[in-house]
């Protein structure tokens, strides 16, 4: 309750206002087939490019599209894509540094050099190898940025691993009779939570612009699909007459991204025990 | 030294703290940590200031050189060589401070600045206007006083590269580098073994004649309050509640909670006092330390006690047992079964 | 310097690893190099005969370990081979963009820094207050924008309308701020947010306390004494950050006409130029090692404990 | 006697923390362990209830050799030896509550079922001066004093023969400390307990213990009765930590 | 204080970025256009820095350039060249039988080298030469094994480029920048960054009318757009130049123009013949009748390219017109039949180079929706140039959105490539077209000296490929480029811009 308190407290006016945003973006995406007054991909070249009015809100796009429409389903896929990429890495990430960390020894080494490769890879141009590789689609891009992005997790987790090994109430449960499966599973990945659900909004953030940017070389989700990403990229050549073809798709970019940030940051305050210490006192 | 107290009784305290109140504003609510607290102390003396964890001892000590963080809401009077530091200047308080009024923080593992040469942290602290090479000098020349050995080497070093009683010399001599006219010493023994304990005990000390400032040690070890002070104030829930010298004090402890505290040392019995200190959240009526007293009187329910001087002037109580306009010795009416062990 | 050397080789099966991992993917994706080399996309298309020669004159009639043999033992020495498309060195393609590459990203770190660690300085100042609140807006937004959103905007803006930044190319710093402003802004606000809770947890530490109980003024407490100390985790990010666009940042470099490492490498990896992909991937490789080991021997400079303990090894 | 305990030639690291240290401990004892800070006192307890793997030596319990159990082979045992640490404020989950840890041990060793294991976890918070409001509770909202008497019934749950107690009341002003060394004292008369006491208060380790081992740079350099090394301390490090002691204890 | 001089100074350089420096034009490509010395040119044709010794001219048809006239002996294996008078190289050299002799030397030398703009390879140019043979300082004769009735043809442009005899070594490598005849000298070039022109005093024709020309390498159309916009560059060139979408973005801007002229380039909609539904021809008949090459042309194209039906690119001399079908119900009707009333899963296959020089993304997503209504449900991705070509080899695909460039003013080749059983496109491409009466013609075409008889053969050939469809042709591109009206002079070609009349405008 304490931690609710908090995390309400550390959220501020701006925190708010990211939960309202995200529940808005959230909310008009999944219920996009009953909001979108359109078919997303219904084309109609009698109305290429029709500009804002009461029958197209944000107007149509090259192929007389409506976008209002195709922006109330441009969440859709990149959320979710965003979200199930994110689990995976944490997951991995999970299992990997949780291992890594908790036993050392070659696994430990084993698993450094694993991290080191993966993250002396470059990160985009192995994406677009990998995305070139399976070729295009949602399941390759599901691939690539999973394996562009276990390891950074895997690292950040060992490291925390490490250091909750050295508390003392780990010792404890051993002096009790826990086992290593025991240990980890109730003590050691409680005890990361904060750390990991911090990780876990600031990676789902950088997925979606990570997703966008894919898009933007071609490599993305594949068309007619509407993507936020897909719709900036789409509306380069016309943004100069067309603004809001370029503008609303990107706010809703920026925005989602930004609301998640905000949230996890406000949970990172939350959770972190030590705001709860006194200072120089305690 | 007896020439020098019976001076000090004579003249104005060097530093005089009235009816302070430290209030610390938390998401959870308000912590009075310091609560009406009285002490005064002379030129030259050694002042402990002992009370169980957590009764506001170094909160009590930060206030004077106005070390608090901003979260503190504080109030009373903090008066130095006349001067009331609470209404003072920031700016003014801050050149007091190192010169005027030093503080050692507890904990000497943490205090000093772990990728700062030592010669640096010491010399920082010399305010008057030396060259570089004079404050390295005077620097060493302090360390040396302190006895440490190799003064010269030890300023080259980084603090991980010194001993736990290595780094309480150091901070001493950081104390003492701005040759201040007070010196408070927050927890100067904590979690030291016998030996080095004995040392910086001795440290103190001889800061003490060499700078003749007066000093004011905060500590839970009664022994260490009892061989260095001369006269020690006892802290219970942001109050003092006792303050005298230190042989009055431990030979005839005259508070309830002084007394419990005399007989839970290892030496003297360890029969503990029972129940748990305060709330300091909490809003109190009566006297503070009522639930756990086996003295209990019926007004301590209600009523808060005042500090009250006993013959020797500088001994005072916060007890109504004391209090002299009662009457001494026949003030003991209803007292009431100790309730506090169940 | 032997801490320095044994550092360095124990990461010599990092970049095999690596080079290993970019050889397998390069081979396994679809497409030949062979056809790739003879043609140009959507004009003219080769014959099966010169596909058949390029081939041999590529040696990719090898079986895969030996084609991969063969090019560790060339680079070991020190030659990354030549490459398929444009028949240089790729040693000597890759210097000849690094320039480029260098300058946008101490640009960006510049930028990154310049703006991250001072507004993070001030946010931990003035914690709470409306200060820290707009730094934290900032942030947030700053980490949010698409780059190639930003790019675009910044072009539009500073190019078309306002006519003060050049829209592309390379030459004069004119030509690098815009591309520097993209690559820095997630960073900056990275760094802002760090700065600042790296300092609030310095500020917090006992020697803060000493320093304030020698009467020192606060700005001296925060330069000398706080801020030395929440340099790691600044220096951390840093170093990966300078680290990871050392490796070229595709998109800046194809909006801003930028020859820079990053658009070599994605041609290259579109035209399946496997001795370019394995050169690039080993060049970032070796940058993401010598990143590794500078944060390292910074941590050393920064921490006296682990500059001493290298000392005496 | 039935229970003893015997090390012999135990090492530990590079720089030897633990060097050639052989003696027992009787049952229903106390031994007191002093020595200056860093001397390997707390290295030694983890050893003898087997948190750290030893390079040299043998361990006995209950005149079993356990010097090369398993894990598993460890892990009946665990419920007849316990160990108390130095720095009880990280010792406990810290997002479980009070009870959650203290039924924990029960649990883990499937001897009761979670309504008993309440119901023993409640009948031993009276003996360690422990209140039922605290139970719900999680480590951060409960005082050092408090901890560290949660440790110690946590201890308990599983009724051990034999406690290793790494100062348990380092963080504890004194009257704090009489408290906790009362309950530590009845149970021990309650449970006929063993304990091993480290302490850097000699005083204290008079107070408590039997006998006295003095630790001086990983090796044991005397060991004998309380009072004997009190007063006539025989090795000269044992000497010169008495002294010390002593001296400050008592004048100026 | 040294602060107001720096800040000046600053300024200085800001407006110099944007201000017109009036002895240069800065113009800007998509690509390197002066890949170096490890490339087969050096530079691409439209530089002007070299020529050919035979051009195609407006009509398609093969041009004197280096070469001022020629003869084929009777039995086509003789030919003969006259070249130019008073040519000089930018070295100072002559133009002479030599000098050509040592450039065919070189050919072979190096053939087959490759280049992002065309592949050297003397073996494909010159089938069976067997010797050149100097007749006088200005002719020469090249001497074959069999007739080559069409060498004219094949020897147009990048096939026969001629440097200074001392611009190469002896492996046949350039030595140092290259030195042609052309009217522009390249005076420097920084790889990916920029290549620079200077017109050269002694050209033998009209001279260059800029002095100096910068053509700067920029990738991103957008980007070219907002350097266009800003001032900084006055024109764009190459393949590309600017996407239709952007050039109406452009025109609503009064102070730019576009300039357009036939490209070489035809776009095509390939089936893979190889399996269902597109090896039956009433299938491709059904999409080819489908759709609306018209509203595809104006809507996306905003009419610059020119819809066709034909396979062969509009530019080849031997090109004929013939009338598009667009009839929605017939071509219902054909599908329904071919694919029993059922409703087909099938694959368009884009490649990313499409991306940015057409809009093909829209152009897929549009015919995804137009051939939903012949029951087809398509799913479109998008592929790399590789992974698109291997997807194509293998015949992991149904439908292919490609682009074909004419190889050769004589469709000999185009025809071989697509329509022969082995032609190297209908393999590569798993076209699976396999026609007797095609293979016959084509054996036919190859032995026919007389033009007018290839014209028939070709006419019959195109009238087949119309009919039968082994790839759907959708329109003929245009080369499209655009410029501030600050110059003047800059008009597209069929591959190229006429840069040497480029010039400020008064
Ligand atoms: N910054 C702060 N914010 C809120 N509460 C505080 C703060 N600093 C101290 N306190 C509270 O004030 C009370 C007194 O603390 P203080 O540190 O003065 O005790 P102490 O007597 O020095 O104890 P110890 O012996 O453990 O050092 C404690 O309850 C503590 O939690
Ligand atoms: N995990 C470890 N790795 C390396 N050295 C260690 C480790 N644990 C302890 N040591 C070292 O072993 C020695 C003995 O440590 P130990 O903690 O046993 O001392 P102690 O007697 O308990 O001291 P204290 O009184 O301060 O608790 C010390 O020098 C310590 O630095
Ligand atoms: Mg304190
Ligand atoms: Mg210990």
């Amino acid at each position: 309750m304490i931690r609710l308190r908090l995390f309400l407290h550390s959220l501020g006016p701006i925190g708010v206002i990211s939960i309202v945003i995200l529940i808005v973006l959230l909310g008009s995406s999944l219920l996009a087939p009953w909001l979108a007054p359109y078919d997303p991909n219904q084309i109609r070249m009698s109305e290429r490019l029709a500009p804002i009015s009461g029958e197209h809100w944000l107007g149509t796009d090259t192929l007389g599209r409506d976008v209002f429409s195709r922006l109330l389903y441009g969440g859709r896929v990149s959320i979710m894509l965003a979200l199930a990429v994110t689990v995976a890495t944490m997951l991995i990430g999970l299992i990997i540094g949780t291992l890594a960390g908790y036993f050392g020894g070659w696994l430990d080494d084993v698993t450094q050099a694993g991290i080191h490769i993966f993250q002396g890879l470059p990160g985009l141009s192995f994406m677009i190898a990998i995305a070139g590789t399976l070729g295009p689609g949602v399941e390759s891009m599901f691939i690539a940025l999973v394996v562009t992005s276990w390891a950074d997790f895997s690292r950040v987790v060992r490291g925390e691993v490490m250091k909750i090994r050295e508390e003392s109430y780990i010792e404890g449960i051993r002096a009790i009779g826990g086992n290593h499966m025991y240990t980890l599973i109730r003590y050691v990945i409680p005890n990361m939570i904060g750390p990991i659900i911090v990780l876990f909004t600031v990676r789902i953030g950088r997925v979606i612009l990570s997703i966008a940017s894919l898009s933007f070389l071609g490599l993305g989700l594949q068309p007619p699909t509407p993507d936020w990403g897909v719709m900036v990229n789409d509306a380069r050549p016309f943004f100069r007459s067309y603004f809001h073809l370029i503008l609303a798709p990107g706010l809703c970019i920026a925005l989602i991204s930004f609301a998640i940030n905000c949230i996890g940051d406000a949970l990172r305050d939350a959770l972190d025990t030590k705001t709860e210490k006194a200072g120089w006192l305690s | 030294m007896k020439w020098m107290e019976k001076e000090a009784v004579v003249m104005e305290p060097l530093l005089s703290i009235e009816q302070l109140t430290v209030t610390f504003h938390t998401p959870k609510g308000k912590v009075k940590a310091v609560d009406g607290a009285s002490l005064t102390l002379h030129q030259g003396q050694i002042v402990g200031l002992i009370g169980e964890t957590g009764s506001g001892k170094s909160v009590l000590g930060l206030s004077i050189p106005g070390l608090l963080p901003g979260t503190a809401e504080v109030s009373g009077a903090i008066r130095f060589k006349g001067q009331d530091l609470l209404i003072l200047q920031k700016d003014c308080l801050r050149k007091l401070r190192g010169t005027e009024i030093a503080f050692v923080p507890q904990n000497p593992a943490t205090s000093l600045n772990p990728v700062m040469r030592i010669g640096r942290q010491i010399t920082e602290a010399i305010k008057a206007p030396f060259s570089r090479k004079q404050k390295r000098a005077i620097a060493a020349r302090l360390l040396e006083e302190l006895n440490m050995p190799k003064p010269s080497d030890t300023l080259q070093q980084y603090p991980f590269q010194l001993s736990g009683g290595m780094k309480q010399r150091v901070l001493a001599a950081i104390g003492a580098a701005g040759k201040p006219s007070l010196l408070i010493a927050d927890e100067p023994t904590k979690g030291l073994d016998a030996l080095v304990r004995d040392q910086v005990v001795g440290l103190i000390r001889r800061v003490a004649t060499h700078t003749g400032a007066a000093i004011l040690v905060i500590t839970h070890d009664l022994y260490v309050a009892r061989s260095l002070c001369d006269a020690i104030g006892v802290m219970y829930a942001g109050e003092v509640v006792e303050s005298g010298s230190t042989e009055q004090l431990f030979a005839q402890p005259k508070h309830p909670y002084t007394s419990g505290l005399m007989r839970s040392m290892p030496g003297k019995g360890m029969i503990p006092i029972p129940g748990v200190s305060p709330s300091l959240m909490e809003e109190h009526r009566g006297c503070k330390f009522q639930s756990r007293c086996s003295q209990r009187l019926g007004e301590c329910e209600w009523k808060a006690p005042d500090l009250y001087a006993l013959q020797d002037q500088d001994h005072k109580v916060r007890c109504f047992l004391h209090d002299s306009s009662r009457g001494r010795e026949q003030g003991v009416p209803e007292r009431l079964v100790a309730t506090a062990e169940a | 310097m032997l801490y320095v050397v044994r550092r360095l080789a124990s990461t010599i099966p990092i970049l095999i690893g690596i080079s290993l991992l970019a050889f397998l993917l390069s081979v396994i994706s679809p497409g030949d190099p062979a056809v790739e080399a003879l043609s140009m996309s959507g004009i003219s298309e080769p014959t099966e005969q010169e596909i058949e020669i390029k081939r041999e004159e590529l040696g990719l009639h090898e079986s895969l370990p030996v084609q991969y043999g063969r090019w560790l033992v060339k680079a070991v020495q020190g030659d990354l081979g030549v490459s398929y498309m444009t028949k240089e060195s790729v040693s000597g393609e890759i210097m000849r963009r690094l320039p480029v590459t260098l300058s946008i990203s101490l640009l960006s770190v510049l930028f990154a820094v310049g703006l991250g660690v001072p507004f993070g300085m001030l946010m931990a100042l003035k914690k709470n207050s409306w200060l820290d609140e707009a730094g934290r807006f900032l942030a947030l937004t700053l980490v949010s924008i698409p780059g190639f959103w930003l790019a675009i905007s910044l072009i539009t803006l500073f190019s078309e309308k306002l006519g003060w930044l050049p829209t592309s190319g390379y030459g004069t710093w004119q030509h690098l701020v815009m591309p520097a402003m993209v690559l820095a802004c997630g960073t900056c606000a990275i760094l802002m947010r760090l700065t600042r809770a790296a300092l609030m947890e310095a500020l917090n530490q006992n020697y803060i306390l000493t320093a304030r109980a020698k009467g020192l003024r606060e700005p001296s407490i925060l330069s000398f004494h706080a801020l030395r100390n929440s340099l790691i985790p600044l220096i951390t990010v840093i170093g990966t950050y300078f680290g990871s666009i050392l490796g070229g940042s595709v998109i800046v470099e194809v909006i801003f006409a930028l020859p820079g490492i990053g658009m070599f490498a994605m041609d290259a990896i579109f035209r399946r130029d496997y001795p370019v992909i394995q050169g690039y991937v080993v060049f970032t490789g070796v940058v993401y090692v010598m990143f590794n080991l500078l944060v390292d021997l910074s941590y050393a400079w920064i921490n006296p404990q682990v500059k001493l303990g290298v000392k005496l090894k | 006697m039935s229970k003893a305990f015997q090390s012999g030639w135990l090492r530990q690291r590079k720089h030897e923390a633990v060097k050639h240290v052989s003696f027992s401990i009787g049952k229903g004892e106390t031994l007191g362990l002093i020595g200056e800070s860093g001397c390997g006192k707390s290295t030694l307890s983890r050893l003898m209830v087997k948190l750290l793997p030893f390079d040299q030596g043998k361990l006995f319990f209950e005149d079993t050799d356990i010097t090369k159990y398993t894990m598993k082979q460890l892990f009946p045992l665990r419920t007849k030896m316990q160990i108390i640490f130095q720095h009880p404020d990280s010792a406990l989950h810290p997002r479980q509550t009070i009870l959650q840890s203290l039924v924990e041990p029960l649990l883990l060793h499937q001897i009761t079922d979670r309504k008993q294991a309440i119901e023993r976890v409640m009948d031993l918070l009276a003996p360690v001066g422990l209140n039922e409001e605290i139970l719900s509770r999680y480590p951060h909202q409960v005082s050092g004093g408090q901890i560290q008497r949660v440790v110690i019934a946590r201890a308990l749950t599983l009724s051990p023969r034999f406690i290793v107690l790494d100062e348990p009341t380092s963080m504890l002003d004194v009257s704090v400390q009489a408290q906790v060394i009362d309950v530590l004292k009845t149970i021990q008369k309650q449970f006929d307990l063993t304990y091993l006491f480290i302490s850097h208060d000699l005083d204290l380790v008079a107070h408590v213990s039997d006998r006295i081992a003095v630790m001086c740079k990983g090796e044991i350099v005397e060991l004998d009765q309380s009072k004997k090394v009190l007063n006539e301390p025989v090795h000269p490090y044992s000497q010169k930590l008495v002294n010390a002691f002593r001296g400050y204890q008592t004048n100026r | 204080a040294p602060e107001p001089v720096a800040s000046q100074k600053a300024n200085e350089l800001a407006s110099n970025t944007t201000e017109v420096n009036p002895e240069e034009v800065v113009l800007a490509a998509p690509r390197d256009l002066a890949p170096g010395t490890q490339d087969a040119y050096y530079t691409s044709i439209i530089l002007y820095v070299w020529e050919p010794l035979l051009t195609a001219g407006e009509d398609g048809e093969p041009a004197p350039k280096l070469a001022k006239s020629w003869q084929m002996s009777d039995d086509g294996r003789e030919w003969t060249f006259t070249l130019q008078e008073n040519v000089l190289f930018h070295d100072g050299e002559k133009l002479n039988a030599d000098a050509v002799i040592a450039n065919f030397k070189r050919y072979e030398q190096v053939s087959p080298k490759s280049s992002p703009f065309y592949t050297l390879d003397s073996k494909k140019s010159y089938p069976g030469l067997k010797e050149i043979v100097k007749v006088d300082e200005h002719t020469f004769t090249l001497k074959f094994e069999n007739p080559q009735p069409t060498l004219l043809y094949a020897m147009v442009n990048f096939s026969s480029p001629i440097y200074s005899p001392k611009n190469f070594d002896e492996k046949g490598d350039f030595n140092r920048l290259p030195q042609g005849t052309g009217p522009f000298k390249l005076m420097a070039h920084e790889k990916d960054q920029y290549a620079l022109l200077e017109a050269f005093d002694g050209y033998y024709g009209e001279k260059a009318k800029s002095k100096k020309i910068r053509v700067r390498v920029i990738p991103d159309p957008d980007t070219r757009l907002s350097a266009l916009k800003s001032g900084e560059i006055m024109g764009v060139m190459d393949l590309g130049a600017i996407p239709p979408s952007l050039a109406k973005e452009l025109l609503k801007d009064d102070r730019f123009e576009i300039s357009t002229a036939k490209s070489t380039i035809s776009h095509y909609l390939h089936p893979n013949g190889k399996k269902a539904p597109f090896n039956s021809p009433a299938m491709r008949k059904a999409v080819s009748m489908m759709i609306d090459r018209e509203q595809l042309v104006q809507e996306l194209y905003l009419g610059y390219p020119t819809a066709t039906a034909n396979l062969l690119n509009v530019t080849s001399p031997f090109y004929k017109d013939f009338a598009i079908e667009h009839n929605v119900d017939e071509a219902k009707k054909l599908a329904a039949e071919a694919l029993g009333g059922k409703r087909e899963k099938i694959d368009l296959i884009v490649p990313t180079y499409g991306l940015n020089r057409y809009p093909y993304k829209a152009q897929a997503e549009w015919l995804q929706a137009v051939l939903s209504e012949l029951n087809l449900e398509v799913e479109i991705r998008i592929l790399d140039g590789a992974a698109f070509k291997d997807a194509q080899a293998k015949g992991e695909y149904h439908l292919a959105l490609a682009t074909q460039g004419l190889p050769n003013a004589d469709p000999y080749t185009i025809f071989t490539n697509y329509l022969a059983s082995d032609g190297s496109s209908n393999k590569s491409y798993s076209l699976g077209y396999k026609s007797e009466r095609v293979d016959a013609l084509l054996g036919q075409a190859k032995n026919t000296l007389a033009m007018e008889e290839r014209r028939k053969l070709y006419d019959e050939l195109q009238a087949i490929s119309v009919e039968e469809l082994p790839t759907i042709p959708l329109f003929n591109d245009a080369s499209l480029i655009g410029n501030n009206k600050k110059i003047s002079g800059y008009q597209a070609t069929i591959y190229g811009t006429t840069l040497p009349q480029l010039e400020w405008a008064k």
